[in-house]
């Protein structure tokens, strides 16, 4: 893949609104993740409305028949993906902490993920 | 406790089919009959024999089979739907039958209940 | 003659609980299920509404979907019951006709 | 089909929540009422949220390349479909009267059609 | 440089409008297409939120999408300018980056 | 200018797909370049050979089809998003080709916008 060596280095950034297990985007934009870490670019992740339910601790899909995917979440740093952002009103709206994550994350605010938002020259958000 | 099923989005995107099947199964185990299964919408797309999930994820195609194949459950796949999304006698799954929207009311009129599942 | 009500999406994310919510009767049977079992847990900004709405209706949230999301049994809105698939198919059997709120 | 001289009649509701030509579930409900005609049925149809664009005046989808299908609304009472209600807050909270809308309808409160969905024996919504 | 922001879900039904609204800076141009379309017809309960929004963000609408639901472009918020395909197309050309509020 | 396109939703079941279609022929008219087409998660569903919408209805695959056609737009769909939903070599519209995920990091790379539609 020559695209590999090609220099270039966007700022790329998944931005995750949806909580995991009621549909698949969750699992499927981890696999656009890891993927983009063997491009080189400048890859972030943020966690926004929705979207920090799926770094949350103690997932355990068995019984619904599903694949646990939540641990993959801790392996993203073996990757050098280790810009993981969430948004602070998302965790408050739904009564959670940096203690309920499973995974060392920087906590922005709206308006600072918002700014950082603007930085970005590719945006894919599921 | 006679049941209808109805099946409104594909597997994988959503869990909308793995809840049908999860109630299905227990429907079953508790005594209750199941009328019919039937696949609406994208629901058409679990019909599909060509899926192959990787292998340490769950097979939704393989789950509704087995249910067809241990209870005899009718699983039948809307005909419209179905050759609107290339869900066609060809790539059907075995356990599967294609007939008309008409057996979806039918459902509703013989089931004691429907139950849905959609996005 | 009561109903059940099921949703199945997130309140944070769609209308589906709210609209459900304004149409089931009192006495009516809500569950959970899949995405809409966050509209259970203690200490989200719409918990008072779920509180009050567990006065109304009889409001059960879908076990296996709770611990697929790590979300702890012992932090629910109280008046909300846990059931597993087979009490989803028992709810279904002893109420009228189930409305799925898609 | 034997089914349709069974001699049961239930009440049959279609609850529409969605709006038209975003997603295909207006088009495909019509397909399941049309269908429904023929059993003989106690159908009603009821637009409420979102589903009361489906019968809005004036819909002309060439442009994005699709199917008008929203004359088919008019032609429900040719099939002795003629229990359509419509949502009075659903109308009102989107701007919209009774004279936006193709066909005619019962316009209800949210409270009216409530208590109607509990007197139905099957009810699909989407 | 500005962002263009792309919504396509109705404001009634889910939160991706006000997601968008909540994250997008001062000068970027947000278009509201497929079931969105309808958050810019005037006289809905949302209208003046959608007004505020145009003095803060160049708020664009498709208007085939319009025309497909049948909703009549004189009665668009004040602020809310109408686009086509072709106008989409220059939209994303000429900001930075493109994000699909999905 | 270079677009890259991310179609996220089968066809029929929600407009991203015509949405994605319409900018994409829209694009091309104004001179610029397409770079690819990818299609992601259930838009992989697009590429079915088998689809037969009905005949007064668009046909959504014809439609993709017809640009990499006239335009020779690169159209590819996700190998194991492919495989989870049962589109492969087997059922594939021509005009389409499977590849890997990094075809659409490659496009973001390449791409001068990268422009997604989904649900």
């Amino acid at each position: 893949m020559d695209e590999m060596e090609s220099g270039v280095v966007k700022k790329f950034m998944f931005i995750n609104r949806k909580p995991p297990h009621g549909t698949v985007y969750a699992l499927e934009v981890l696999e656009m993740v890891l993927i983009s870490a063997a491009f080189d670019q400048d890859v972030h992740l943020a966690f926004i409305d929705d979207g920090v339910y799926q770094i949350k601790k103690g997932q355990a899909p068995a019984e619904i028949g599903c694949k646990n995917f939540s641990p993959t979440y801790r392996a993203l740093d073996g990757y050098d993906i280790e810009k993981l952002y969430v948004e602070a009103e998302g965790l408050a709206e739904r009564g959670l902490t940096e203690d309920d994550l499973l995974v060392p994350v920087e906590v922005l605010s709206r308006a600072e993920l918002g700014k950082l938002m603007g930085e970005m020259d590719v945006i894919l958000t599921a | 406790m006679k049941f209808g099923i109805l099946v409104n989005e594909g597997p994988y995107n959503h869990q909308a089919s793995d809840t049908a099947y999860q109630f299905t199964k227990a429907a079953l185990e508790n005594g209750h009959e199941i009328f019919r299964v039937f696949f609406y919408y994208d629901g058409v797309n679990n019909a599909t024999s060509l899926g192959q999930p990787p292998s340490d994820d769950r097979n939704v195609t393989k789950n509704w089979q087995k249910l067809a194949e241990d209870h005899k459950v009718d699983l039948v796949v809307c005909v419209a739907a179905g050759l609107r999304r290339g869900i066609v006698d060809g790539n059907l799954a075995p356990g599967f039958r294609i007939s008309g929207l008409g057996q979806l009311i039918e459902a509703g009129i013989q089931a004691d209940r429907v139950v849905a599942f959609g996005d | 003659m009561t109903m059940l009500h099921t949703v199945n999406k997130s309140p944070f994310e769609r209308n589906n609980l709210d609209s459900c919510l304004g149409h089931a009767q009192p006495g009516d049977a809500i569950l959970l299920i899949e995405d809409a079992v966050y509209a259970a847990m203690g200490g989200t900004n719409i918990a008072g509404k779920i509180a009050d709405a567990a006065k109304t209706f009889r409001l059960h949230v879908l076990g296996p979907d709770l611990k697929a999301r790590g979300c702890d049994p012992a932090n629910l809105v109280a008046g909300v019951t846990v059931v597993d698939y087979g009490g989803f198919v028992e709810l279904a059997a002893q109420n009228k006709a189930v409305n799925a709120w898609l």
